[in-house]
C-alpha cells in the first residue's frame, strides 16, 4: 500500500505539466477552436514525438506499456490545459475498444497507427433504429466527440461493434457547433456504410466505457484544480474596497470548498486509476464515484470560476468559460453524475431484500 | 390582505388588453414574442414611442410627466398583460427602471420637466455607466474623472458592461468630479449624451458569442452644467439611492419572461422523457415554486412601498432572481443532454434554453454580483457591521 | 389586489407577537417538554380567554369568523416561540376536519368546546390493516401529535374518518418519547373502539390537510425568522478574534442566505393563507409550496443557528435545539419537501404528453 | 502506485486479526462492539491497558516509548482489523492521537520518557484544555492563567469542551502565563494532573440529552514545573502545531465506525421501502462515495507523510468527516421518517441513527469549526491572506 505516485509516474507527470504548459495555450486552444477542436501540432508533439497516446497500449502491441494511473495524469494535465486534443475520442474510447475487442489482426492494422497519432478516432453510439444486415450500417449517431477530426469510427450498435472508416461511400458527417469547441461533436449518418465488425465487443464496449468514463473524470480533476489556482492567483491580486478580494473571508470560504472537492476528486481519479490496473473488485465502483464526483466538481469549481472573477469572467477573451463548457461536456458524455451515483446504488444493495 | 382584483381593476385589464392585442397584433406584431434585449433595436425604439404616444409607456408615473398615474394594481395588471400579449422586451428599460426613478427622486423640477417626458415618450433611450475596469462592483473606487470647464462638464475614463450603450441617447455616468478624492466622497451623477465624439462604445464579446454588454470610452466628453443629478460631490448619495429603487413592477414582466424559459424547460423534459425522471421533477418543481415566490414576493415589497413602507425583504429580490435563473439553465442542460450542447447553424450562437445557461452567469454578477447583495442584505437588512475598506482604515 | 395585513390582521399579529413573547418563554416551554407539550396555562389563555383557536371557525358555530390568514399569523407567531401547544392537532387538524365534514350536530356538538379549548383533539392517520366492523375499530395509529393530551381524536381509515374518544373502552394510548418535545407523538391502539363516522370524510380530509399543512408552514416560517433573529443578535454581541462574529463576511452571507430563504417563506405562507380564504385555484399549489419551501427553509435556519452559535449552540440549556427538532418534526409531518414538490411536478403537467 | 498489500503486510494482517479475535472474542468481549465515547469507562481502561500490555495500543510509535514502530502500510492494516474485529472506541484517543504526538514533536527526552509508555501502556488517560467559554475558537483569546509559584506552576480559569474529561488523568492546558499578554503571546502549554482539589470537571448535556462534554475549572489547581511543553511563553507554537497533526490512521478506524452508520442507514430503507426511492439512492450512493473518498484521501495523506511530504490536501480531513456525517444524519432521518422522531424508552434518548442525526450538529464545531477549518484551509493552503484580527489592529 503507497498511494504516491511511483518516481517513474512522477516523472511523467512533470513531464506532461510542462509539455501541457509551455505548448497547450490560450492562443493555440482558441484557434483550434475555430476548426475541428484539435490543436494538430500539439497531437503531433503529444503522439509522434512523445508516444503518449499509446500510453496504456503494451508493449507488444506498439504501446507504451503502461497502465490507467499513467493515462490518468496525461488526461489531468489536458484537462488543467484545458487542452484541444482527441484525447477522449481517439486514446479514451476507440483506442482501448480496439485493445480489448479487436481481433489480433485488427489490433496489429489499427493500435501501431492508432498509438502514433497518424490515425485518430473516435466512439459513437448509434441512435436507436440504427441497424446492420450485409455487413453494412444503416441509422446514425448524433453526438460522436471529435467526429469531425477522426479517420475511424468505432460504433456500438446494441450489443455490437463496429469499425467505420470515414471516407466509406455513404457515410454522412456534420460537424455541429458546440459548445465545447475544444471537443466538438460531429454527426454520423450511416447510409448502407461498410462496417467492419470487433471481434468481442462486448470487452471493447465495457473497455471503452471504463477508461472513457476514467478520461473524463481526470479531464475533470485538472479542469476543477485549474479553476481553484487561476481563481486563488486572482483573488490574491485583484482590489476590490481596497482589499484583495481574497482577503474577503466568505471568498476565502468559498475557495476552501473548491479545494475540498478538488482534493476528494484526486483521491478518487488516482483510487479508480490504481484499482483497474490492479483489478480490484472495487474497480467498477471507484469509476463511477470518480465520474460523479470529479464531474460535480469540476461545474462547481468551473461556475465559482466565472462568479468570483465577476464581469471579467463571463468575456470570450477570458479562459473561464473554456473551463465551464468543457465541465458541461465532460459531466454528459458517458453518463451523467446521477446516472453514475444510481449504479452505485444498485452496488450498494439497495435492491436486496431488506 | 387580498390578492384578486376588483372590478374597476378587470375593467383596466380588459383595456390594456385591448390596446396591446391589437398592436401586437397589427402593426407590430413583428416584435411581438422578441425575447433577445438585442434583436431589432430599431423597431423596439419605434414600439417605445408608440406605448409612449399612447400613455402606456410608464403608466406608474405622474401624468405630468408621460405618466398615467396608475396605482399599483392596475401597474401589475398592465406588466400582465403586456407579457400575456407577448410584447418584446423594453429596450428603454434602463431609462424606465433606473434613469427616470432616479431623476424622480433627485431632480430639480426643471431636469424632470426635461428629461422624464422624454423617457415616457421613447424619445430618449438611456444606459448606465456605472463600472469601471478595475473597480468592478466597488463604486467608491471609480477613477473616471469630471471637471467643468465654461458652461460644461467635460468627462474623461472608461466605463464597462455599459448594457445597451449602441442603441442609447443618453448614459448615466459617476465621475470623480473632485481632484484627490477617495471613495466615495467627491463624486458627482451626470447625465451625458451618447452621440457625440467624446463617447465611444465598443462591445464586449460575452461566453455566450454574444456582444450585448459595451465598454464605453470617454475622452473629452462633455455635457452641460445642468445635467448633474444632486449637488457636486453627492453622486454617491444618488448612487445609492438609484441602486436601492427596486425594478418596481417591471419585475413581474422579467418574471413571465422566466416563466416562458420554465415552459421551455417542462416542454423539453416532456419531449425526450426527462419529465419522469424523479430528480428533474423535484428541481422542476421547485424552479415552479421559485417562479411563484418571487412573484408573491414583489407584489409584496410592491404594495409595500404603494403603502410608503420599505420592506427590507425588497433587497432579497435580485440574488432571487439571479440564482434561481441561474438553476433553470442548468436544469435546462441537464434535460437536453448532449443535444444541449450543440448549435443547430455554424454560427456560434445557441437557441434559447442553451444560450440561457450561459447568459445566466452574467445575472449573478452584473447590477451587483451576488456576493455584493449579500454584504449589501447583511448591512442595510439585518444591521450586521460593514466589511473593513482596507484603503479606509 | 393588496398582499399585505389589513389593519385587522395587523392587529392580531401584534396581539399574538405580544402574548406569545410574554407568555412562551423558554422556561415555561420547557416544564411543559417534562410533560405532555402542552404548557396549560398559555393553551387556556390562549384558547378560554383570548379565543383564538376558533380564529377560522364561521361565528355561527362559535368561532372568531376569520380566516386562513389570521390562523397562519397565529402559527408563524407560535413557531417563533416554539409554543408548546396542540395548535396543529386540534386547531390545524381535528377542527377543519370536523368543520367541513361534521355533521350539523357533530359541529354543534363539538366546535364551540374546541374552540374554547376545553376539548383537546388531534389527528390520526390509521395505519395499513386497520379496519372497521359494527362502528367499532381495530387497529393502530403511530404517531398522533399531541395523542397524549387530546381528547378526542379525529381518525383517518382509508377513505372515511371517525371520531374516537380518548376514555374508550378497547383504546390503548401509549405516550412516546419524542425528539421534538414541544409537539410530541403517542400511539393509539384500537381494540373494537368505538368510532363516530364523520358525515362527509372526504371533505373533512382535504380541510385537515389543507388547513394542517397551511399551520406547519406558518409554524416554520416563525421558526426560520426567530432562528435568523436570534442568530443575527448572537453574531453581533459575540467576540471571537478581536472582532464579532456577525462581522465576518462569511457570517454575514450566511445570515443573507437565511434572510432571502425567510423572506420567500413568508411570501410562500401568506400567499397560500389568502389564496384559501379567496378559493382561488392556486390555493392547492400554494399550500403545497408553502410547506415544501418553509420546511427546507426552517430545517436549514435551525441548522445553521446552531452551526453559527458554535458548542453553546450545542448545548441542552440554550433554545437553540427547540428549533431544530421543531423544524424535524415541521418537516416530518403532513408530507416531506419532496412529497410536496413531487405534487407540484404533477400540476406543472409534466405527466402530460408531449 | 499501489493500494494493495504485500504477503509480508498480509501475515502482519493474520497476526493482528488473529490477536484481536482472541481478546475480542474472549476475554473482552463485553467491550465488542460498543460505539458510544462514554460506555464502559472502566472496562475500556482494562481494554487499553491490555492493548498496551501487547504492545497493540500505538504501534505506529517508536518502541522505545512501547510502541512497534509499525509501517504506515501495518497501521492501516492494524486499524482494519480493530475495526472489523469489533474494538471499541479508544478511551485514550486524545491522549494517542494528540497528547503523544505533540510530546513526540516538542517533548524533552524526560518528558517522552515519562508520558509516552504511560500513555502506550493504557495507563494514563488524556483530555485537553483548549477551549474556554467566551472564546470558542479563538485560542489566541484565552483568559485562563498560569503563573510558578515556587516548583509548580497554579492554574486559575476554565474550560469547556474538555471530553472525557471525567476518566482522565491528565489534561493538556493553554493557560495565559504572562500578565498582561495579549494574543497569542505569553501562552504557555501545561501538562496538568486531573485528580487534585484544584480540578474540578462538571459535565455539560447536549441536545442529545446526552453529557460527553465537560466543563473544567481550574481554581488553584496546580502541576509540576517541570509539565510544561516547549518555553514558558512559546504555547502557541506548541499548540498550533498540535492542531496540524492529523488523525493519522486512527482516521481509518473511525470510518469504519462511518460504515456501520451507513450500512444502518441503508438497512433502514431497505426495510422500509424507501430505498426504492430514487432521491434516497442518490443520497445513499453520495455517502457511499464520500465515504471512499475519506479513505482513499487518508491514505494519500499518510503516504505522504510516511515519504516525509505534508501534503496541504490533509487540511480538508476534518470538514469532510465532520460535513459527511451531517449529511448522513440527515438521510438517515429523511428514511426513518416520524420513526426516527421516537425513542423506545422513556428516557429522552434516541437510538443510533436519529442520535447521529443530533450528535452530528457537533461534529462540524467541535475541534475547529468548519468555518475555523475553511480560514485554515485558505490561508495555509492556499496562501490567502489572513483575516485581520480586530484587537490587534
Amino acid at each position: 500500500m503507497h498511494f504516491a505516485f511511483t518516481d517513474e509516474q512522477a516523472m511523467i507527470a512533470e513531464t506532461a505539466k510542462a509539455f501541457f504548459a509551455g505548448q497547450a495555450t490560450s492562443e493555440r486552444t482558441r484557434a483550434a477552436m475555430a476548426g475541428t477542436g484539435v490543436d494538430e501540432a500539439l497531437w503531433q508533439a503529444f503522439t509522434a514525438e512523445l508516444g503518449l497516446a499509446g500510453v496504456a497500449v503494451p508493449e507488444s502491441e506498439g504501446g507504451g506499456g503502461l497502465g490507467m494511473v499513467e493515462l490518468a495524469i496525461l488526461a489531468e494535465e489536458a484537462g488543467r490545459h484545458v487542452a484541444a486534443l482527441p484525447l477522449l475520442a481517439s486514446v479514451g474510447l476507440a483506442i482501448p475498444a480496439i485493445l480489448a475487442g479487436g481481433s489480433a489482426e485488427q489490433k496489429a492494422r489499427l493500435l501501431p497507427r492508432l498509438a502514433a497519432g497518424g490515425l485518430v478516432a473516435s466512439f459513437a453510439e448509434a441512435a436507436p433504429g440504427t441497424t446492420r444486415s450485409d455487413g453494412a450500417l444503416t441509422g446514425a449517431a448524433l453526438h460522436v466527440p471529435h467526429g469531425a477530426r477522426a479517420d475511424l469510427f468505432a460504433v456500438v450498435v446494441g450489443d455490437a461493434m463496429f469499425l467505420v472508416e470515414r471516407d466509406a461511400p455513404g457515410l454522412a458527417l456534420t460537424p455541429l457547433t458546440s459548445m465545447d469547441q475544444t471537443r466538438p461533436y460531429a454527426r454520423l449518418d450511416f447510409g448502407a456504410v461498410a462496417a467492419e465488425p470487433l471481434a468481442d465487443p462486448i470487452a471493447a464496449l465495457a473497455a471503452a466505457q471504463r477508461t472513457g468514463t476514467l478520461v473524463l473524470a481526470a479531464d475533470a480533476l485538472g479542469g476543477a484544480q485549474a479553476c481553484l489556482d487561476r481563481t486563488v492567483a486572482y483573488a490574491q491580486e485583484r482590489v476590490q474596497f481596497g482589499r484583495a478580494i481574497g482577503s474577503f473571508q466568505a471568498v476565502k470560504h468559498r475557495l476552501a470548498d473548491m479545494m475540498v472537492g478538488v482534493e476528494q476528486a484526486r483521491s478518487a481519479v488516482y483510487w479508480a486509476a490504481c484499482a483497474i490496473d490492479e483489478g480490484s473488485d472495487e474497480a467498477a465502483f471507484a469509476v463511477h464515484a470518480a465520474k460523479a464526483f470529479a464531474c460535480d466538481t469540476y461545474s462547481h469549481c468551473a461556475g465559482e470560476m466565472i462568479q468570483l472573477h465577476g464581469g471579467i469572467g463571463f468575456t470570450w477573451e477570458h479562459d473561464a468559460h473554456l473551463y465551464f463548457k468543457r465541465a458541461r461536456s465532460d459531466r454528459t458524455l458517458l453518463g451523467t453524475p446521477d446516472w453514475h451515483r444510481e449504479r452505485i446504488a444498485r452496488m450498494a444493495g439497495l435492491d436486496e431484500a431488506a | 390582505m387580498k390578492l384578486g382584483f376588483s372590478p374597476d381593476e378587470e375593467a383596466f385589464r380588459a383595456e390594456a388588453a385591448a390596446w396591446l392585442t391589437a398592436e401586437l397584433g397589427g402593426p407590430f406584431a413583428d416584435v411581438r414574442g422578441l425575447t433577445s434585449l438585442t434583436d431589432a433595436p430599431g423597431r423596439r425604439r419605434d414600439w417605445e414611442r408608440r406605448l409612449g404616444e399612447a400613455g402606456w409607456s410608464c403608466v406608474g408615473w405622474p401624468k405630468a410627466y408621460g405618466g398615467r398615474d396608475a396605482t399599483l394594481a392596475q401597474q401589475v395588471i398592465f406588466a400582465e398583460e403586456y407579457a400575456r400579449a407577448g410584447g418584446p422586451p423594453r429596450l428603454n428599460h434602463i431609462g424606465i427602471e433606473l434613469a427616470g426613478p432616479t431623476i424622480l427622486a433627485f431632480g430639480s423640477d426643471e431636469q424632470k420637466a426635461r428629461f422624464l417626458p422624454a423617457i415616457a415618450k421613447g424619445e430618449e433611450i438611456w444606459c448606465q455607466g456605472y463600472s469601471e475596469p478595475g473597480a468592478g462592483s466597488d463604486l467608491a473606487n471609480v477613477r473616471t474623472r469630471a471637471w467643468r470647464e465654461g458652461v460644461d462638464w467635460v468627462i474623461e475614463g472608461q466605463k464597462v458592461w455599459t448594457s445597451l450603450a449602441q442603441f442609447s441617447d443618453w448614459i448615466f455616468v459617476i465621475a470623480r468630479s473632485e481632484e484627490g478624492s477617495r471613495g466615495p466622497k467627491g463624486l458627482s451623477f451626470l447625465l451625458v449624451p451618447v452621440d457625440q465624439p467624446g463617447v465611444t462604445v465598443r462591445p464586449i464579446h460575452q461566453i455566450t458569442g454574444e456582444a450585448e454588454f459595451n465598454e464605453t470610452f470617454f475622452d473629452g466628453a462633455r455635457t452641460e452644467a445642468a445635467n448633474i443629478l444632486g449637488a457636486p460631490g453627492d453622486g454617491w448619495k444618488v448612487a445609492m439611492g438609484l441602486l436601492g429603487f427596486e425594478r418596481g413592477v417591471s419585475t413581474l414582466a422579467q418574471q413571465m419572461g422566466f416563466r416562458n424559459e420554465l415552459d421551455a424547460v417542462i416542454a423539453a423534459a416532456r419531449a425526450n422523457g426527462e419529465a419522469q425522471n424523479p430528480l428533474i421533477r423535484q428541481r422542476i418543481a421547485q424552479a415552479e415554486i421559485g417562479l411563484k415566490l418571487m412573484r408573491y414576493g414583489a407584489l409584496r415589497m410592491l404594495t409595500d412601498a404603494e403603502d410608503g413602507r420599505l420592506n427590507p425583504a425588497a433587497l432579497t429580490y435580485k440574488i432571487q432572481w439571479a440564482t434561481w435563473r441561474r438553476d433553470l439553465g442548468e436544469l435546462a442542460m441537464d434535460v437536453l443532454g448532449p443535444a444541449g450542447e450543440t448549435a443547430p447553424g455554424g454560427d456560434y450562437a445557441f437557441p434559447a434554453l442553451p444560450n440561457l445557461f450561459l447568459y445566466s452567469r452574467a445575472d449573478t454578477i452584473y447590477g451587483g454580483t451576488n456576493e455584493i447583495q449579500r454584504n449589501i442584505i447583511a448591512e442595510r437588512a439585518l444591521g450586521l457591521p460593514r466589511e473593513p475598506r482596507g484603503d479606509l482604515k
